[in-house]
């Protein structure tokens, strides 16, 4: 067990921050956003150019291959720029899910679009009714004919306006919670019946709530086998899971050097305030936070790939927790720290304590990851 | 856990409570209880609504056109008129200024202004801060030059709160910087309906505009809008500090707020029970809700100080600092209950006369916007440290 | 309602200070536990002649009928002076019991003696297995002719050894952790049967486990109405809890005085360790943690006498969860800001970590009362 | 949360768990896991038995008599020890004053020492701390004198650990104080089986005595004694701080006291049902292992830079801090764990050979004296302020 970045891994932390540093400053972030779709498709493409959206998807299907360790390398450069390109939603989730539950057709049909950059995925599952709870599926995929039709609604799925395709669970049997008898689809977006509201997300990404009226898709249109969905989603959830951790830990180490830095400027009383002993302690609590949580994630994303699933849970859920204690810690301090300045909209910490707190609600906050844990020991 | 009223006192409440169940509005209510905004008429309707009953200032001298109600009368009061959500009186006027032109202000000053606050014809607004002075509010360097029978004003005020409301400015000017910074600070009253005023307005975490920047370009103020002395200003505005401690606890909008957490905890499901029973969220409402006694119970006893004639000590700054540190720990909870909704961002949902459905459930629009915008809680007015500055130099003596 | 002591309670908190002060100062607590019983007669006989011992008893039975918050007037300045005399065992719980329970003759005949110092009294109620639930009790009480016999088990009961009596709890009838079916009993410490095991508290005092092996008593022995116990027990725990936060409160008051007074005098880098930011804003939290849990207690103290189980069990339980909290901070930090110093016996200020922790574990820790308030909301 | 070994790794692991199972008496075991006071005797023949396997001192130099483990193989080591309740090692002599020789002394004082701290001849203590030198260790006035081939010490030394059985002490001195308080400091080896030096025990607030005040009066002590040159001491005295940052975490310790509070909480009751299955009591112990978890990975990833060629940075320092935290915050839960019988405070309980039935449970009698003794975690060894400060300086740069 090694915890330091092999030569691939450090590459490509250098390049990455070097095209954050470069590329996408803190205005341009603030036009990308307003951009189409909320994000940039120029950046898009370059990412694709840099391999980055091949990286963890595998080698047999256009992909690097790479491991959950290595995404998280990337994961933590995107949270350091708060990039808002839809990496996520496209890349984890959505050739995630294919990668985990789909045929070797329809991997050789989607994953390598998406390694190039020209198709775009969402990840259609938690529901408005869900909460944190995985198995809550009211969605029902009904039989007709050789295939199905889909009736229900899914709640804040990201980026899904400008996916080509939706991953849609559904249930094909069962009862509202079964773990039993929830069923992936692939929708096309543009598919009649399927509705999108849209909206921007508090942090700055874009999301829509999905409804879905006796969509009908044929039986290829099935991810993985019928009702068995549910392993898949939670393999996909825990990975998506200790990836927002990696990308929390790059979140919050820009927060951390941020508020020191404007620690160093800002002159109260005579002196920069980062002369302050109680002021220099919550920045040294705020940058142990980061540390603690940062080196459980990379400890729980060197777990993910091989574990069984309930080491997988306990471990993604522990980063979870620590994570959201850490990113709150930070985010909260981090505007404290900056007093009056940290309330305004063009100073870019407030941007990082939204996106942190974001990241803890998805897929489960800490107290969620919490009681997982614990019902786990 | 029930105040313990006397019959008078319990009286005063249920009289209180039907006049409020009998004039506020229900939409007011509803968006001051989830925290929408409030348009500038609806503010001021309200308030002459409570002028007209006579209750716009009760802590005002009765000749005045207060009250002569006891302390607890008055947190009867404000816990009332939360719970009843009736939009909270705006303090620049009454609460803030007022007190000061009471105590230091000439004759004119007092028959002109003190009227108008009650009416609320005038909306004020307060210029402290400064880009350059935020803790350190002496640093303060808006400079007013005495020129005849005006002064000349220039310099910026930041952080100024619905000044794009108001047409009046309680400012603190330096008018002297050759002494120790406290002094040569000049306390004045400026008409904002000028040229030379620019008001532009801060845009917060949340995506609200109530915060303003406020450029002074060769304001002229008339000499009689000064209060009190020339170099004096410091004092006073101590003096306004120290007023109305009790209030900033605002134990009433936080008992307010728990009562909706609940609510809507009896809503939000989670693995198919409401979030209510679950056991860790119950403990988390227990413990704010404690927090809140305790902090209740210190004010009340801080009240029955001054009604034995005691001003608040120094000891007050807890009642700001656990008053904000429950306030935001609520709007955390809130944020917590709600779950997946706390991403969508929809400020047209919080704005007057929006009719669309929803995204989520109608009460989820606000509160991660309302999470984020209320952190500022415990920086304004004296941030946390501050006040923790404060009581380890004036308390403990270190 | 009044927050602001009467003059009745302003003399007696003068006193009772002025008391702590001339004759209890921090050896002469030391010479005091030395001594038989762990606490002073002749001491105990000064506290019966300044009307202390007579406070909380009603008028008609040669008390003073001092209301609760006039005891907790009292009980903040014993905790001042880490008072170790029984005036908890003898006085809250014993007479309390015998007030709440008692039938006149019963009264009459012990709570005179307790007021004037003859008798005392102690309260053996928890049992070995009861944690923090008052109404598990294993003990029975058989008929036995016209009385009854008594075998079973009390745990930690403060001050036995030297108490006259023994307020024992027993069940005559229904199943360990019933409601009802418990009975009080009068028990002459010297009866045949009853055996103590006698050891010193970690915080000073001193306890026993009392083991009862078919007790005869006659049903004269029997305090209340058979079966029906538990009303009064819980009135009289409710009162003792929140009569020791009254305690803490004195007990934190003092502990924060000392350590500000050393952070004045310990000099470390040239300056008094009091000049260092983050340790004046740590006793700063401790001063807030002191004020708001006595404020809470003054006001449950208000309360306990006049309300309704429910209305008194959530003010109690209330001030013991601010209390046990406000406890293990100033205990806690107040031992680190005296650093190594804090650690020594010599110094008093971990005599009062330990009272102070042993306070949050009577009659329930604050999770217990956080528990029991929420399921009163 | 398992360590993922490589198969090289899992052998070793087996290994040690096989030896410790074979040679941790029963009666070590139990005292060890309980808190109770070890003798003198059981601490070193436990010592002898592991430097016989050739495991006393893993970091040292093989030729010095260490071994030639990787650093997870260190950490694995230390696990395995904590959970089989193998007494640590004393740190004084194999981790604290070795490395120093090893380092800076002479090739004499290397052939005499290290043998017998291999074969625990010598106790070792540290006289560092002094009455008025507790966090600002520089200002100490222990003052040597050097006097042809000896120096004469005087001074006080205290919150010396274990200096009752001691018969060395490795001593920071003050030759000279015309300079800097860092310089002038001089590092000496005392014997302290001569007249002049008395050793008086201190009780500390759970009622133990393991730490002692040294009272140093014209003791003497040869140059060959010193360490290094005279007035580096400090530099010296830094390095070994810099020493086995790793090992002050304990994580191999914590993990065996949070299993003991797992399989107390299971026996407890609470209202019919074990004290485990409480969600609150579940949620404190999830809380306190995953702060565990992260701290263990903290430390392999500092391990697997120090493998790396790396030191451990400043960063370290969090290590302390988290790792006193997490000791200090388990046994605070095993308080909360066993109720009421927290109040019994029966020390011989805890002294080898008592042998009356306990008061209560047998585990309780130890564990609030230890909650009490634990709280030395977070003020010895730079408190965790001083911590701090050094990472506001070293690391953040403020």
């Amino acid at each position: 067990m090694s915890f330091a970045f092999n030569d691939d891994q450090k590459l490509l932390a250098e390049s990455a921050d070097r095209f954050i540093l470069d590329d996408y400053a803190f205005e341009t972030r603030r036009k990308i956003m307003a951009m189409e779709g909320g994000f940039s498709r120029e950046i898009w493409s370059q990412f694709a150019e840099l391999g980055w959206l091949a990286l963890p998807i595998p080698e047999a299907h256009g992909g690097l291959g790479g491991s959950t360790v290595d995404t998280a390398v990337l994961m933590e450069c995107l949270g350091r720029g708060l990039v808002v390109e839809p990496y996520l939603a496209a890349v984890v989730l959505g050739a995630g899910a294919v990668a985990e539950a789909g045929s070797d057709a329809q991997k050789n049909g989607i994953l390598p679009g998406v390694a190039e950059g020209t198709t775009l995925l969402a990840f259609a599952h938690v529901e408005p009714k869900a909460r944190f709870n995985l198995n809550h599926v009211e969605t029902r995929a009904a039989k007709d004919g050789a295939g199905y039709a889909l009736t229900g609604a899914k709640a804040v799925v990201h980026n899904a306006e400008s996916a080509d395709t939706l991953i849609v669970s559904a249930r094909t049997s069962g009862s509202v919670t079964d773990a039993d008898g929830v069923t992936l689809f692939l929708i096309d977006r543009a598919a009649a019946g399927v509705t999108l509201r849209s909206y921007p997300t508090i942090d700055g990404l874009r999301a829509s709530e999905v409804m879905l009226d006796g969509v009908k898709v044929g039986a290829d249109a099935v991810l993985g086998e019928v009702g068995k969905a549910m392993p898949a989603v939670e393999a996909v959830a825990d990975r998506a899971s200790v990836l927002l951790c990696a990308e929390a830990a790059g979140a919050m180490d820009a927060a951390v050097k941020l508020t020191v830095e404007y620690m160093k400027t800002r002159v109260q009383f005579g002196r920069p305030i980062g002369e302050f002993q109680v002021l220099q302690h919550r920045a040294v609590e705020m940058l142990g936070a980061k540390e603690f949580s940062r080196a459980l994630t990379y400890r729980a994303a060197g777990v993910v790939d091989g574990a069984n699933p309930r080491e997988r849970a306990r471990a993604v859920s522990a980063a979870k927790v620590e994570m959201g204690r850490a990113g709150r810690k930070i985010g909260q301090d981090g505007v404290q720290l900056h007093g009056g300045m940290g309330m305004t909209d063009d100073m870019a910490v407030g941007h990082y304590f939204k996106r942190l707190t974001m990241i803890d609600v998805m897929f489960g906050n800490a107290d969620h990851h919490m009681r997982r844990f614990a019902r786990l020991a | 856990m029930e105040l313990i009223l006397t019959p008078a006192e319990q009286k005063f409440r249920d009289e209180v409570r039907e006049f409020l169940a009998a004039n506020v509005p229900e939409d007011i209510k509803r968006k001051t209880m989830t925290g929408y905004r409030l348009s500038k008429e609806e503010h001021v309707s309200w308030q002459k609504t409570l002028y007209e009953k006579g209750w716009i200032a009760p802590s005002w001298p009765v000749e005045h056109g207060g009250t002569d109600w006891t302390p607890m009368q008055k947190h009867i009061f404000q816990e009332e008129c939360a719970s009843a959500g009736a939009p909270p009186v705006l303090a620049f006027g009454v609460v803030m200024v007022a007190p000061v032109i009471l105590k230091f202000g000439t004759q004119k000053q007092k028959d002109y202004y003190l009227p108008r606050i009650l009416r609320s014809d005038d909306w004020w607004c307060q210029g402290y801060s400064e880009p350059g002075s935020g803790s350190d509010l002496a640093s303060l360097r808006t400079k007013a030059v005495l020129n005849g029978d005006h002064y000349i004003v220039n310099g910026q005020k930041t952080w100024t709160t619905m000044a794009q409301h108001a047409n009046m400015m309680f400012c603190l000017t330096r008018t002297d910087d050759s002494g120790k910074r406290q002094e040569g600070i000049t306390f004045l009253l400026i008409d904002m309906d000028q040229p030379g005023v620019t008001v532009q307005p801060i845009t917060t975490i949340d995506g609200s505009q109530e915060i303003n920047n406020v450029f002074l370009e060769d304001v002229k103020v008339p000499v009689e809008n000064r209060v009190g002395e020339e170099g004096k200003g410091w004092t006073y505005a101590k003096y306004l500090l120290g007023h109305e401690r009790t209030s900033i606890a605002a134990v009433g909008r936080s008992k307010a707020q728990l009562a909706r957490l609940r609510d809507i905890a009896k809503v939000e499901q989670q693995d198919g029970r409401p979030l209510i029973e679950d056991e860790a969220f119950q403990k988390k409402l227990a413990e704010i809700e404690i927090d809140l006694l305790a902090l209740e119970s210190l004010v009340l006893r801080v009240l029955s100080d001054e009604s034995a004639g005691k001003g608040p000590g120094p000891e007050a700054s807890f009642l700001k600092i656990r008053g904000t540190e429950v306030q935001q720990g609520i709007t955390e909870l809130l944020v917590e209950a709600i779950g997946n909704y706390a991403h969508p961002y929809v400020p047209e949902a919080m704005q007057t006369g929006w009719n669309e459905d929803p995204i989520g459930p109608e009460y989820a629009a606000s509160i991660a916007p309302h999470y984020f915008n209320w952190r500022k809680a415990s920086i304004y007015g004296g941030s946390n440290e501050i006040q923790k500055n404060i009581i380890a130099k004036a308390v403990l003596g270190l």
